[in-house]
């Protein structure tokens, strides 16, 4: 049945637009930068579910569309975001970003389709690329490029990982394993570096925020959540995911607390979130499958509405500094709403996408009885509240206008938030939607009294900590150190001392070879000369050597 | 419909660059002949290969006796897949390169252009000879011949610093095949019994463990055109030659003859099996990945452009021994891809560094602020061409990358996939700030190109690098059929 | 009826050619007849080659003298060679010293200039062909006095000095052999080279012997500049006339050494083991110290000519290499080295006296860029000089990887090592010389220059040509210098 | 503390302790038992909450910085 589609699959549509959008002006490149992402999304559900095409390359067999239920979620929510994205961003002026853009989406449609390693990587290195220059479009040299290393990076890891998978096991196709052996290990530690697992996760909240208030809403969406599924689809049930994926959750959590700037906040938000869909991967459960994938889904729904609502009031102001913004509820009321939205499904406010797919990961670890790690997410999503719930829009939305709104959003980001709002308030409403995509979680109990009550109980626990403790939550200026410390700041601190060190060295060394040289120099000469006359022998001293050389041939004869 | 015959058209492989050479030295007085005679081969030269290609791809083995210089030395060519890949890519890009060349001298007005094309084409001619070569004599003469074709190439300039490289150059590569490749060879001859190229090897059972591992020291580091250190100092001084010239060291010709050489002998004269049981190839991975990693971190300092991409070059090759190293089929394969993907994409970016020169006077990566804005099509090749050196899909780079890798994991050899981790990070780190500081930065002037003839030359090998990606059949089939002999 | 007479006829023509020329007194005459004599020489050296190899050893009784009183000419595969050697060398010098001579020596000598040249060859012959130890003495002598007489008749003041030098020096070498034959003939009573080694046989103490071996392997080794004899060769070679140059660098050491390969292998090959480690290490030693300190010396002259007369005592390293390694491969390796270096540095002579005579000079400074107006004369330059090298495609190639066989064979992988590493000197003299002549903008000296005429140009890419023929095509004379060693070795009656 | 957030304060727990209470009627469907007492999520939260900033503000007291990054 794939076989209709021929080569066309909701990746090579958006790549090839991207490379295409650089060749259109004005309307047409905006239709195209539009239309694309639509046709993919369409493509996603267009795609009947079956084995998928093979074909040949470097003697391997390669699946490039491999069309499952599991590709088919997250190239629903990658298409969405891909579309809300595009006509969010369509009055971004820059057309580098737009097309990068597109193939940053393709790539992760890609991934999502990818039926083997080797195509995985492909995708996952166009990820890299196309979402390198998302950043770069925005000017940021540098952050781009620590963004590119830290990736080239987890690609090469990823890369060695697989080709020991294929050297062990002797296949390219997807299956599910332990991490077992140093190969797996590479493999693993690969694809955690882009799920943005701690300690590698510094890079998130480094490059997100350099993007454009358009860029950001892409970079959010993809990188991580394209991550999480090839863990859905390598690696489900891996005992290690559980506590990396916690680690995940506190960090983001703690790091979003102490964070001033909006975007930046979102940044470890992100790491925060994906860290609850890391520990469903561990739990490894159907059911726990399922709500990874429904949480990544959702999460794309609200984190994109998010980013859209920074970039708004980016674009409007200037500023993502909660320490300088204020009252924006009132200046910006649009945006203030999808932010409140948007905060309310991450905290998982009931009749949101959010509290669905949150609902679900608690009951897979219910149901797998991993009571440490369901106590200590409820707690993290009790905490996740105080920012996101709270922070955010206590200091941003309210309180004495700190800043000026210079451009209002324009109608195409409404639209495109407004759409993300329906998108999210829509399944949270109805959870029957989301159980078509994925039954494993028709069992959980979602919209029951019970649960809603505990939810609300927990929100309201957390806001009167959050009034409580308010002083200790202040925006303030400045940075948190994380681990990027160790390649940002460490070399600049260790090499000026290894340098001076090493000029050090240097100097003796020079000073020893100085001393070498002339004597070199002066052997040389002496050599040269002697050389240069070497023909000039007088010959007493030839009738010399003939004498010599006669009585040692004798003395040597006779021995 | 064949009436040209297989040893015709391997002996045609010579004698078109070769008498190339004479049709450049007689026309030298009119420049549009001179460089139509240097076109009109290149494409003919083409079009011998890709027949012969065809032929070997159907399963012929084309044989041609040359002359018996003494019992024991034949000169002889005789095809093989290996030798075919190599041909094929050189053939390839002397037409672009050609191309390219004609725009770079005459946007330079460089003086001596005559002698340049004419060198040039025995160089190609003398690849040819390498490429097809059946026994280690014919091979090492070639060899010898194409480093003294390139010597006037290299000091073009005729500089004192030009001259003080084409010194370092010659006595380099003279030195270095004379005092260690020659009796390399001749204790080859004299163990075998024979110096005909033999798929599998011909020193199976014949010298101990340690011995092997000398003599094939002797090998690698007699092929200093490898340039596995310590022997790689010539290729950064070659750098004072003019762009077309490094081009056609470090994709086309020179560099690629080294590794090609190595290769032949890891997979013809030892054979892989033999190196992989006696180990005897084991010290050279070490070997390898030092240069890896260390011509890596020189290269992330070098400000030179030239220089950077020399060492990036020094790096690259030794992927290539270094795969000879682990002496495996999958590394074979992935070594026989990486010469391909190699020579397209390092011969891209030097292309993208004589544009540079030529429309801006640009040397230094730090002169390149907004350069990309300013010429667009150079640093959009030289990025693909970067790309493709990290590695990165979809560029040809990633083709040998990844069966070296997969040779490297399945060898369960981590030292090479630490090094191939390290050295990919490295590559990044220097070649990505010179697209960044190309694009990213303002453009001080206005958009200027480079000359037509560049840019489609450019634009060209920047696309055959992609293409190479999307479509490596045939250099994939032939790298498979080395191991096949 | 000729062809039985054709050992003598080998030393007579040439010998009849110098008295013609000593008489004609006029300079084109003399050159006429020069050239006839060694044309026919050559002729009869090729004839004479191929009758040995059709037939055997000839062997020639003057007068028809049995060989214990008379002189027996004994012709075998090793003098064939060395015969051939000669001819062919003495034709093209004879072609290419006309126009040489008439710019470097004053008319009224040109006609005893060619006299001594034909003594000369004359003399080299007969040291090739004689079966007698004495006749060979006096061959040696003939040829020793006109060499001096050709190198002191250049025109530079410092020829005088250094044929007065190599007149001392080949005094002493000449008395050194004298004294050994002397010791032989006391011992076994005869000065035949055949009859001594039947008497050696029957020889109970070779206690004379071993004296007798030294003067007279002392005294060649004068001759032939075995280093550190060599001392009077530079300077020679360096102020000779071009022509003359150019045969005594192709000949003159190289019949030395045919005849110290003659006595050692020979003469004592079977009573002191030539192979044995003491003799051979003495021999292999100063063969490695030529190719090396006189290699390295020659990279630091400026004057060509005397840079090409150090690379000669470096080459002729490598042949007496060959011979001490003293198994077939190595000896046919140096007999192999002694033919092609002959012919690569004819050439190299050659084409320095084509520039010398245009510009005037042969000083390396001076003569920057020649290749841009001499080019087929630096390229011929060139040839010779990669085949010094011995870069593949030359025929120095093929001996010098004869002679890496041998040092292998012989179980000496350090020595092929070193054989290898000195070449490598080579590259730098001669890189030198190329980087120079072909890519220095010109100097005044080769701005005024203009090509070489074609009669110097054809006998010097003769030359040249045979270089990178034996290097693609060894056979022949691979074959040549392989039948020689294995006569050296008895291993063929 | 300022009176607004006082009240407001005020207001929140008040409002928790009546959930609290309506929570006590409502049927649980617990998994590891104690999840399913009344009043659980109430001071759960709290606890979660108030340590989530407790450990926060720690650990920014260690580890925030002024200013920025030098090379952003």
């Amino acid at each position: 049945m794939t076989e209709t589609f021929g080569p066309l699959s909701p990746a090579v549509i958006l790549i090839v637009a991207g490379l295409l959008l650089p060749l259109l002006k004005g309307g047409l490149r905006n239709g195209l930068f539009l239309a694309a992402p639509v046709a993919a999304l369409a493509l996603v559900w267009a795609l009947p579910l079956g084995p998928g095409i093979a074909i040949d390359w470097l003697g391997m067999q390669l699946v490039p569309l491999a069309p499952d239920r599991m590709a088919r979620i997250f190239g629903t929510a990658f298409g969405i975001a891909a579309v809300t994205g595009a006509l969010y961003g369509i009055s971004q002026s820059s057309g580098l970003e737009k097309a990068t853009a597109l193939i940053y989406a393709g790539a992760a449609q890609g991934i999502a389709f990818a039926g083997d390693l080797v195509t995985l990587f492909v995708f996952w290195e166009i990820l890299a690329i196309g979402s390198t220059l998302v950043i770069w479009s925005n000017g940021n040299a540098r952050a781009g490029l620590r963004y590119a290393l830290i990736h080239v990076l987890g690609g090469v890891l990823l890369l060695a990982g697989i080709s020991a998978e294929i050297a062990g096991a002797g296949g390219v196709a997807m299956h599910p394993m332990r991490a077992d052996s140093i190969g797996r290990w590479l493999m693993l530690s690969g694809i955690l570096l882009n799920a943005g697992a701690f300690p590698l996760s510094a890079w998130v909240a480094d490059a997100y925020p350099k993007a454009s208030w358009s860029g950001a809403v892409f970079l959010s969406a993809f990188t991580t959540k394209a991550a999480v599924l090839v863990l859905i689809r390598l690696f489900p049930g891996e005992p290690a995911l559980l506590w990396i994926g916690l680690a995940m959750a506190v960090y983001g959590l703690i790091y979003a607390l102490l964070e001033n700037d909006i975007r930046k906040l979102l940044s470890y938000s992100i790491v925060g979130q994906v860290g609850f869909m890391v520990v469903a991967v561990g739990v490894g459960t159907p059911l726990a499958l399922a709500a990874a994938a429904l949480h990544a889904l959702a999460h794309i729904l609200y984190k994109s509405l998010l980013m859209m609502a920074a970039g708004s009031i980016l674009r409007a102001t200037g500023e993502t500094r909660l320490s300088a913004l204020g009252g924006l509820a009132r200046s910006m009321p649009f945006t203030a709403v999808a932010m409140l939205i948007g905060g309310l499904s991450l905290a998982a406010l009931p009749l949101t996408a959010g509290f669905v797919s949150k609902s679900a990961i608690l009951a897979a670890l219910a149901e797998d009885q991993a009571r440490f790690y369901w106590f200590a997410l409820s707690a993290v999503s009790a905490g996740s509240f105080l920012y996101i719930g709270l922070k955010l829009p206590w200091f941003a939305l309210f309180g004495a206008p700190r800043a000026t709104v210079a451009l209002e959003p324009a109608t195409s980001m409404k639209a495109a938030m407004g759409l993300l709002c329906v998108l999210i308030l829509g399944p949270g409403c109805f959870p029957g939607w989301l159980m078509e995509l994925a039954p494993e979680i028709a069992g959980v109990p979602i919209l029951t009294i019970d649960h809603i009550l505990f939810q609300i109980l927990m929100l309201i626990a957390a806001s009167c900590i959050f009034v409580g403790a308010w002083p200790l939550l202040q925006p303030k200026a400045g940075f948190t150190l994380d681990v990027d410390w160790l390649w940002r700041e460490l070399p600049r601190l260790v090499v000026p001392r290894w340098r001076s060190n090493l000029d050090k060295l240097r100097l003796s060394l020079s000073a020893v070879g100085e001393g070498l040289s002339q004597g070199w120099s002066a052997f040389r000469e002496e050599t040269l000369r002697r050389l240069t006359l070497a023909g000039n022998w007088p010959t007493g001293q030839i009738a010399f050597w003939a004498t010599a050389l006669l009585a040692i041939y004798v003395l040597i004869a006779a021995l | 419909m064949n009436f040209l015959s297989d040893p015709t058209l391997l002996a045609l492989a010579l004698a078109l660059p070769a008498g190339a050479t004479l049709a450049i030295a007689m026309l030298g007085r009119w420049p549009n002949l001179r460089e139509a005679a240097t076109l009109l081969a290149a494409l003919l030269l083409f079009g011998v290969v890709m027949t012969l290609l065809a032929h070997v791809l159907a399963g012929a083995r084309p044989e041609l006796h040359l002359a018996s210089v003494a019992p024991g030395l034949t000169l002889a060519l005789k095809i093989d897949p290996l030798g075919m890949l190599f041909a094929a890519v050189a053939a390839t890009l002397w037409i672009v390169n050609s191309l390219y060349s004609i725009g770079y001298m005459r946007g330079n007005d460089e003086p001596r252009q005559t002698m340049f094309y004419a060198c040039f084409a025995i160089a190609i001619s003398a690849t040819m000879g390498l490429a097809f070569s059946s026994n280690l004599f014919t091979l090492f003469v070639f060899y010898e011949v194409l480093s003294l074709s390139t010597y006037p190439l290299v000091t073009h300039k005729q500089s004192p610093a030009a001259m003080r490289a084409g010194r370092v150059y010659l006595l380099t590569l003279i030195g270095a095949s004379m005092v260690l490749l020659l009796p390399a060879i001749v204790w080859t001859g004299l163990v075998a019994g024979t110096l005909d190229f033999r798929t599998g090897g011909i020193l199976a059972g014949k010298l101990g463990d340690d011995a092997l591992a000398l003599l094939f020291a002797l090998f690698v580091f007699g092929t200093a055109k490898a340039a596995v250190m310590p022997l790689h100092r010539w290729l950064p001084a070659a750098m004072v030659a003019p762009t077309p010239v490094s081009a056609l060291l470090h994709a086309v010709a020179v560099v690629k003859a080294g590794v090609f050489t190595i290769l032949k002998v890891s997979v013809s004269v030892f054979g892989i099996e033999t190196l992989q049981t006696s180990g005897a190839s084991q010290w050279l991975v070490y070997v390898a990945g030092f240069t890896i990693v260390a011509a890596s971190i020189i290269a992330l300092r070098a400000d030179d452009l030239k220089r950077r991409l020399a060492y990036s070059t020094i790096g690259q090759l030794s992927y290539i021994v270094l795969a000879a190293a682990l002496a495996s089929p999958v590394a074979v394969i992935g070594a026989g891809l990486h010469i391909a993907a190699h020579a397209v994409s390092k011969i891209t970016l030097f292309f993208a560094a004589g544009s540079v020169y030529t429309a801006e006077h640009v040397t230094r990566v730090s002169q390149m602020d907004g350069i990309g804005r300013r010429m667009p099509w150079t640093m959009g090749a030289f990025a693909i061409g970067a790309l493709s050196m990290i590695g990165l899909p979809p560029t040809a780079g990633f083709l040998g990358k990844w069966f070296i890798l997969d040779a490297a994991t399945g060898a369960t050899d981590w030292f090479a996939v630490g090094v191939i981790l390290v050295s990919t990070v490295l590559n990044a780190a220097y070649f990505l700030p010179i697209l960044t500081r190309a694009f990213l930065r303002p453009a001080n002037g206005p958009r200027q190109e480079a000359p037509l003839a560049m840019v489609i030359a450019l634009t060209v090998t920047a696309a055959g690098t992609i293409g190479l990606f999307l479509f490596p059949g045939v250099p994939f089939r032939l790298a498979s059929m080395i191991m096949g002999g | 009826m000729i062809a039985t007479h054709l050992p003598v006829l080998l030393i007579l023509a040439p010998l009849l050619g110098a008295i013609l020329a000593a008489l004609s007194r006029n300079g084109v005459a003399a050159w006429l007849i020069g050239l006839v004599a060694s044309a026919l020489t050559a002729a009869v050296a090729f004839a004479l080659l191929w009758r040995v190899q059709a037939e055997g050893v000839i062997s020639y009784r003057i007068g028809g003298w049995a060989p214990e009183l008379g002189i027996e000419y004994r012709v075998d595969a090793v003098n064939a060679f060395i015969v051939v050697l000669v001819g062919i060398v003495a034709v093209l010098t004879m072609i290419f010293a006309r126009r040489s001579v008439l710019a470097e020596i004053i008319p009224e000598r040109v006609a005893s200039f060619y006299t001594m040249m034909l003594l000369c060859i004359a003399g080299l012959l007969g040291i090739a062909v004689t079966g007698d130890a004495f006749n060979a003495f006096v061959f040696l002598e003939i040829s020793s006095l006109s060499t001096y007489t050709l190198i002191a008749l250049g025109r530079d003041r410092r020829a005088l000095v250094a044929a007065y030098q190599y007149l001392i020096v080949g005094t002493i070498g000449a008395t050194f052999y004298v004294i050994g034959v002397g010791l032989i003939y006391l011992v076994t009573g005869t000065l035949n080279l055949g009859l001594i080694v039947e008497r050696l046989a029957s020889l109970q103490s070779s206690r004379g012997l071993i004296v007798a071996e030294a003067f007279i392997v002392i005294g060649i080794g004068l001759k032939l500049a075995l280093f550190p004899l060599h001392a009077w060769l530079p300077n020679a070679y360096a102020y000779a006339p071009s022509s003359a140059a150019v045969l005594l660098a192709s000949t003159a050491t190289k019949v030395a050494i045919y005849l110290l390969a003659r006595f050692l292998f020979t003469v004592f090959g079977g009573h002191i083991d030539v192979g044995s480690i003491a003799f051979g290490s003495l021999l292999i030693g100063l063969s490695l110290a030529a190719m090396f300190l006189a290699s390295a010396a020659a990279v630091v002259q400026n004057d060509i000519k005397r840079l090409l007369a150090f690379s000669s005592v470096g080459q002729i390293g490598y042949i007496t290499l060959g011979l001490a390694l003293a198994n077939p491969t190595g000896i046919t390796g140096g007999l192999l080295h002694l033919f092609n270096h002959a012919l690569m540095k004819g050439a190299a002579f050659m084409a320095m006296g084509a520039i010398v005579l245009r510009t005037g000079t042969a000083k390396l400074d001076e003569l920057a860029g020649i290749g841009r107006v001499m080019p087929w004369t630096a390229a011929a330059l060139t040839i010779a000089g990669l085949g010094l090298i011995g870069v593949p495609g030359t025929s120095g190639f093929v001996s010098k990887y004869y002679l890496i066989l041998g040092a292998l064979e012989a179980g000496h992988g350090w020595l092929a090592i070193l054989i290898v590493a000195s070449s490598f000197i080579a590259v730098l003299y001669v890189g030198r010389i190329v980087e120079v002549v072909w890519f220095r903008e010109p100097a005044a000296a080769a701005r005024e220059a203009s090509e070489a005429p074609l009669e110097m140009l054809l006998p010097m890419w003769g030359l040249a040509g045979v270089t990178i023929w034996f290097g693609v095509h060894a056979e022949w004379p691979a074959g040549l210098a392989s039948a020689a060693a294995d006569t050296l070795l008895r291993m063929v009656p | 503390m300022t009176a607004t957030r006082l009240k407001i304060l005020l207001a929140l727990v008040a409002l928790l302790a009546l959930l609290v209470v309506a929570d006590s009627f409502v049927t649980h469907h617990a998994s590891f038992g104690i999840d399913g007492t009344p009043g659980f999520a109430a001071w759960f939260g709290l606890l979660g909450a108030a340590a989530a900033v407790v450990i926060a503000y720690g650990w920014g007291r260690l580890m925030r910085r002024p200013g920025e990054r030098v090379d952003d």
